[in-house]
């Protein structure tokens, strides 16, 4: 069965199928009922689940989850939404204290099957708060997993995998990408939720995406390769647990490596990629790990986000330096 | 189970639904009926002049025009979003009106009727929906602070500001600025619970639009929103948000309550969105045309202009003239957004610290001579 | 003023003082006088045969036993910290009692008495403390959550899992605990929005023991704490946290109200930390020996040992039993503290994550095997 | 002005000092005023200088960072104590969203002159929630600053130019090290707040910490020393901004780093400080930059913190694999 389906549709039949396949599943979050969701991930859910499980929260992000955290213990497996990425903080107390460490907590006695679901990342024209990127606070946090969908196939089956999963996962969207198109075949066997994958093969240079930042990659890979420069692409696909065997096989053979993601760089997911791959492929690395990240400011006004974002140009020119080396 | 009913005070549990088991929820303070008729309420009189009621409807009208000018402007593409006031401006104008010269507002997004009464150029407004800045209006000259998009956050702020003032021995008050659905927020709570505490001197109004985005008044709620205060031990009063005279009347006696060292009263201002969250928005997915129909014969502006009609306070003449100035004032506010300029790229680095960090300016730098790089032509 | 002052139900501004203008706050609910004297309460019967009564008090005295033992445990260096709830038995005991067997707890730190009613080993309790884990207990057999430090936040656990009981359709009621401190906390008033908003089987059992460690209650509220819930569209009541009679009452019929659908209840149960906050805590620094010395004349335990003689409940020989059975208990917990063994080094890497990670596999092979390059004694 | 102090009486005689200097200093949290603070940091100063200027709050993180907003909008400056590390989530968002933001987001026009107290990190014997250190959250948050302070003199120092500096102040200070003591000269001119500095001398290995982590290195450098081995110590004393020239200009000298710290490991400090470090000094480097931190685990039990913590032994095992490169 093969639909052509954007990011945002195979969220929803991923999310369909993962509470029609359990019960258990409620959907939480503001506006998620009878909107479905100011980007109409939940579209259609509230009329065909009913209001106890679709249900549309008071305004408060802690309250979202520190409920879902009771509604896990009584054997619920909330799936939560926040709004935008920028929304999430008031929320950060029950994720870091409370969502990632009640399984330790309690010795594995109480599970703690969340999915937090975020839209993430620029590139949309809003206004403040609207356009983070806020991955590397929960991959720094112990307890948590995190997941950054590129395409609809990771998109519809990394969902229900997410759902399915007993251990707490940020979820996170790229909210730029979302009316970007795929075809999906809803009845394949589904990659495992937590691996990266080559989705570009190469020789010169290694280049490490997740999430939006993946589209971004393939076309300056298309564009070095028109310039007969080769590069391999890799969409880690989960931020934490990072799945780097890929990645060190790959550096091993090119030698050189670029990570980009929209995060501010300082401290952000390239940070410890850089560190992990130098660790461990030091002897064959012909030039240091290079980062293209967000630069170390507030996300800006939109009228200067394309300044902001990780481009096709920034990208290039950071594998020109590798190469440089 | 009627032994914990008792024990403390519950009123009408759905807004506006009759509850004839407890005692009667107080009637919406109100100073203008509907149809324009002035009633008086002793504990709110207001002593306004004619020229005074004037101005209020020449705010509430061009406030009006510049909504629907933004709203026009983001169809073209203009602006990035709007978040309009459209229905809530005798709520924002009343409120803005009754701050003295030295008191202090924290708005949210929404209070463009504020920002006018406080004399914030609307361009100044109208830079943060197209993206050029995040609201380009001075917060200390204008006693306005910019626009706080995450729900609630303003209300500490608002606090705190006031807890400053007491430090100072002034006579300021504070006004903070939240929605319905920011009554949720524990930030907002905790507001409340510093407030009180300190009897700051801060008013928290709260426009009561009935939703939050879709979500109706019902799920944040289940009394009337002005009741939340009487939890943290002060005063809230329900005024109509559509009724200019009532706002302005209450909130200023809420206002100077505070400067006497009275501490926080929470206002309720009963009101109605009356168009979209925003224009990404589409409210025919959560609610029905009649509702909107029944609150346009409540329409704050229509309702004072009967006023200053049926009582000869003002002509065909004034409000022709107040038509007019609004088309200008559209002009401008047009004119001047699709004429605003982009900011500077490099301007992103500028203003994160008072202090730049020898890290950031090397990133600067860099992100600079990249930059110049391209201006050869050499782009890709 | 007056007008907005009238326009809500504002009671006591400052708990126990006179406020001669507004309506009398009620009285505490009572069903023991200090005396020991059996007091009526329509409201609130209680039908309690006397072996129950017999055994609340058993419950009383050996929690207080153990709890002696423990801060004498922390004295000598068995535990790391101890939080004493000397004091504070009967609002315990008298909550944990009322609880059915198919009821959820959600207890902060110091709730032990609530422990001990829900037939935690108070070795189980004490592992937290001495450092070995964070509590031994089974959280979903004994149906008592582990404690939370982090205050306030189980307040939104207990009101998410009293959501899923209403999705199971079952009966069950849930009990979360909290300080008087805690109030102040976001997340707890949010938790109070969840409730009421959802109609939720919690009940919010709040001791207010007058402190949160130095803070005296006055900085978090100017009202008695119970009126908190008014403002949030549900009940509140006051109980007289040293009567375990009372306790057991109001709690029983809060959590009844709660399992036949008519949502949250807020309790306050009006008691005095007799002990220091921890074990860390220096009390004097903050409060008077005097302050203390009244509240020693309401101690919980000796009103009951009170009524229990008058009324010819309970013997001498009764007494003398349940202090032999409290130095069997006291001697059992100081044994089992001082040989409870520590945990293996490499636990800690085991229970992260239901399904460990492979860089956590990893770390904690490398681990392990640094682990044994010691034990040959090549320690440096 | 010679003293001997420990960092406890350093800080509070600094806040003293701070707010003798300038009346708008306000310091605000809980139990800070008769009490004196769980570490009596503030002992005295509300007696001194009264209610208004240190000021007992309601139990609420957000509310005291919220309403120091607010403060410092009307022209005070917000000293605000965190009672420990763990309790700083719940003022997350108004730290993220607001404190860090709002400078950039007035283009200037309002100042945050905030210092964020937090008694950091572990080895107290303390229940879940009192030994994190959470400083990497901060340092990736642009708008923040972030000092961890090491020694009394620091301490005396630090907290007045904290106080003093116009921009938000994540101030770390060293719980487990409150009681150390040193000489204090109070007359002295300063080190500049935002500096690293060598603070002993070696020419084989380059070891990097900051706060708590600072007495540890030295130690290991002392062992170090006794077994031949030359160990150079920075002290960064900022993690945000970081001062690395003099890392760079020790690692061209030793060719090897390690940088020691007690966060957990994956994203944490000694990330990005690779990263960095391996980008400038690419052809310096005989060695990976190696780190030694915390687990990837929420803090342990306190049985188990010894074997959590970077301890002496675990310091020169990475110094022993630096050189075995
Ligand atoms: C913390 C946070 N969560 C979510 C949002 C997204 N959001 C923007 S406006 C809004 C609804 C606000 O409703 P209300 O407080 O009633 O104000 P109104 O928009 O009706 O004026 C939401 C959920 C936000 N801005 N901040
Ligand atoms: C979020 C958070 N902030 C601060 C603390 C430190 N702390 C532990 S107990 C306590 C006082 C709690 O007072 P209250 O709620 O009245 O409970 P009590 O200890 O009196 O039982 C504080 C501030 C904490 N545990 N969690
Ligand atoms: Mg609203
Ligand atoms: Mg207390």
């Amino acid at each position: 069965m093969t639909e052509t389906l954007t990011i945002g549709k195979a969220l929803n039949l991923g999310l369909r199928r993962a509470m029609e396949d359990d019960a258990k599943v409620v959907l939480m979050g503001e506006d998620i009922g009878k909107l479905g969701g100011v980007f109409r991930i939940t579209d259609g859910l509230q009329k065909d689940f009913g209001e106890d499980r679709v249900v549309d929260t008071p305004l408060a992000e802690a309250g979202i989850l520190g409920t879902a955290v009771g509604l896990a213990m009584r054997g619920y497996r909330p799936v939560c939404e926040i709004q935008f990425d920028g929304f999430v903080f008031p929320a950060y107390n029950q994720i870091v204290t409370q969502v990632a460490k009640i399984h330790a907590r309690s010795k594995g006695r109480v599970a703690m099957p969340i999915v937090i679901r975020i839209p993430m990342g620029g590139g949309i024209g809003a206004v403040e708060h609207h356009s983070e990127s806020p991955e590397a606070y929960f991959a720094h946090t112990a307890g948590l997993k995190v997941v950054a969908v590129s395409n609809p196939v990771d998109a519809y089956w990394g969902i229900q995998q997410a759902i399915a999963h007993p251990d707490p996962i940020v979820f996170l969207e790229p909210k730029r990408r979302y009316w970007e198109k795929a075809e999906v075949d809803t009845s394949a066997t589904p990659d495992p939720l937590f691996g990266s994958r080559v989705v570009r093969g190469g020789d010169d240079v290694t280049l490490l995406a997740y999430g939006p930042m993946v589209k971004t990659a393939l076309q300056a890979a298309q564009a070095a390769a028109d310039e007969g420069r080769s590069i391999e692409v890799i969409d880690l696909r989960t931020v934490s647990p990072l799945d780097l065997d890929p990645v060190f096989e790959s550096v091993r053979r090119t030698g050189r490596c670029v990570v980009v993601h929209e995060a501010p760089t300082t401290l952000g997911l390239g940070a410890e990629i850089a560190a992990r791959v130098t660790e461990t492929c030091f002897h064959s690395l012909e030039a240091p790990v290079l980062r293209v990240g967000g630069y170390d400011t507030p996300y800006p006004p939109s009228k200067l986000e394309e300044e902001y974002l990780p481009d096709l140009d920034r990208v290039l020119d950071a594998v020109d330096r590798a190469m440089g080396f | 189970m009627t032994a914990l009913r008792q024990a403390t005070e519950v009123v009408d549990p759905v807004p506006g639904a009759s509850a004839p088991h407890l005692p009667q929820q107080p009637d919406l303070v109100q100073l203008l009926t509907p149809e324009g008729e002035r009633v008086e309420q002793p504990d709110y009189s207001l002593d306004i002049s004619d020229e005074e009621l004037r101005s209020l409807y020449r705010d509430l009208a061009l406030v009006r025009r510049w909504d629907v000018e933004a709203t026009a402007l983001q169809r073209q593409g203009e602006l990035g979003i709007w978040a309009s006031l459209l229905g809530q401006e005798a709520a924002q104008v009343g409120a803005g009106r009754a701050l003295a010269d030295g008191d202090m507002a924290f708005p949210t997004y929404r209070e463009h009727g504020v920002a006018w009464a406080r004399g914030v150029d609307p361009l100044d407004v109208m830079s943060l929906f197209r993206g050029v800045d995040n609201g380009g209006w001075d917060p200390v000259a204008r006693r306005f602070n910019l626009y706080t998009i995450v729900i609630g956050a303003q209300c500490l702020h608002a606090t705190g500001y006031a807890m400053g003032v007491q430090r100072d021995g002034s006579e300021d008050a504070v006004l903070a600025f939240l929605g319905d659905g920011a009554t949720s927020q524990g930030e907002v709570n905790e507001a409340m619970v510093f407030a009180a505490s300190f009897a700051a001197p801060v008013v928290f109004f709260c426009q009561n639009n009935q939703y939050a985005i879709s979500v109706p008044l019902e799920r944040q709620t289940r009394i009337p929103l002005y009741q939340r205060a009487a939890g943290f031990g002060f005063p809230g009063v329900r005024v109509d948000g559509n009724d200019v005279l009532a706002v302005l009347a209450v909130t200023r006696a809420a206002l100077q309550a505070a400067r006497e060292g009275q501490g926080p009263t929470f206002i309720e201002a009963f009101t109605y969105r009356m168009g979209a969250h925003t224009t990404s928005d589409d409210p025919t997915r959560y609610r029905l045309a009649s509702e909107l129909e029944e609150w346009k014969l409540r329409d704050p502006i229509a309702r004072l202009k009967a006023h200053l009609s049926r009582d000869g306070i003002a002509d065909a003449a004034f409000f022709e003239s107040v038509d007019a100035e609004g088309d200008e004032l559209a002009a401008r506010i047009r004119t001047g957004t699709v004429e605003m300029p982009d900011p500077a790229p490099s301007s992103m680095f500028e203003h994160v610290y008072a202090e730049q960090t020898p890290p950031l300016a090397a990133q600067q730098a860099e992100f600079e001579a990249y930059h110049a790089s391209f201006e050869g032509g050499v782009e890709r």
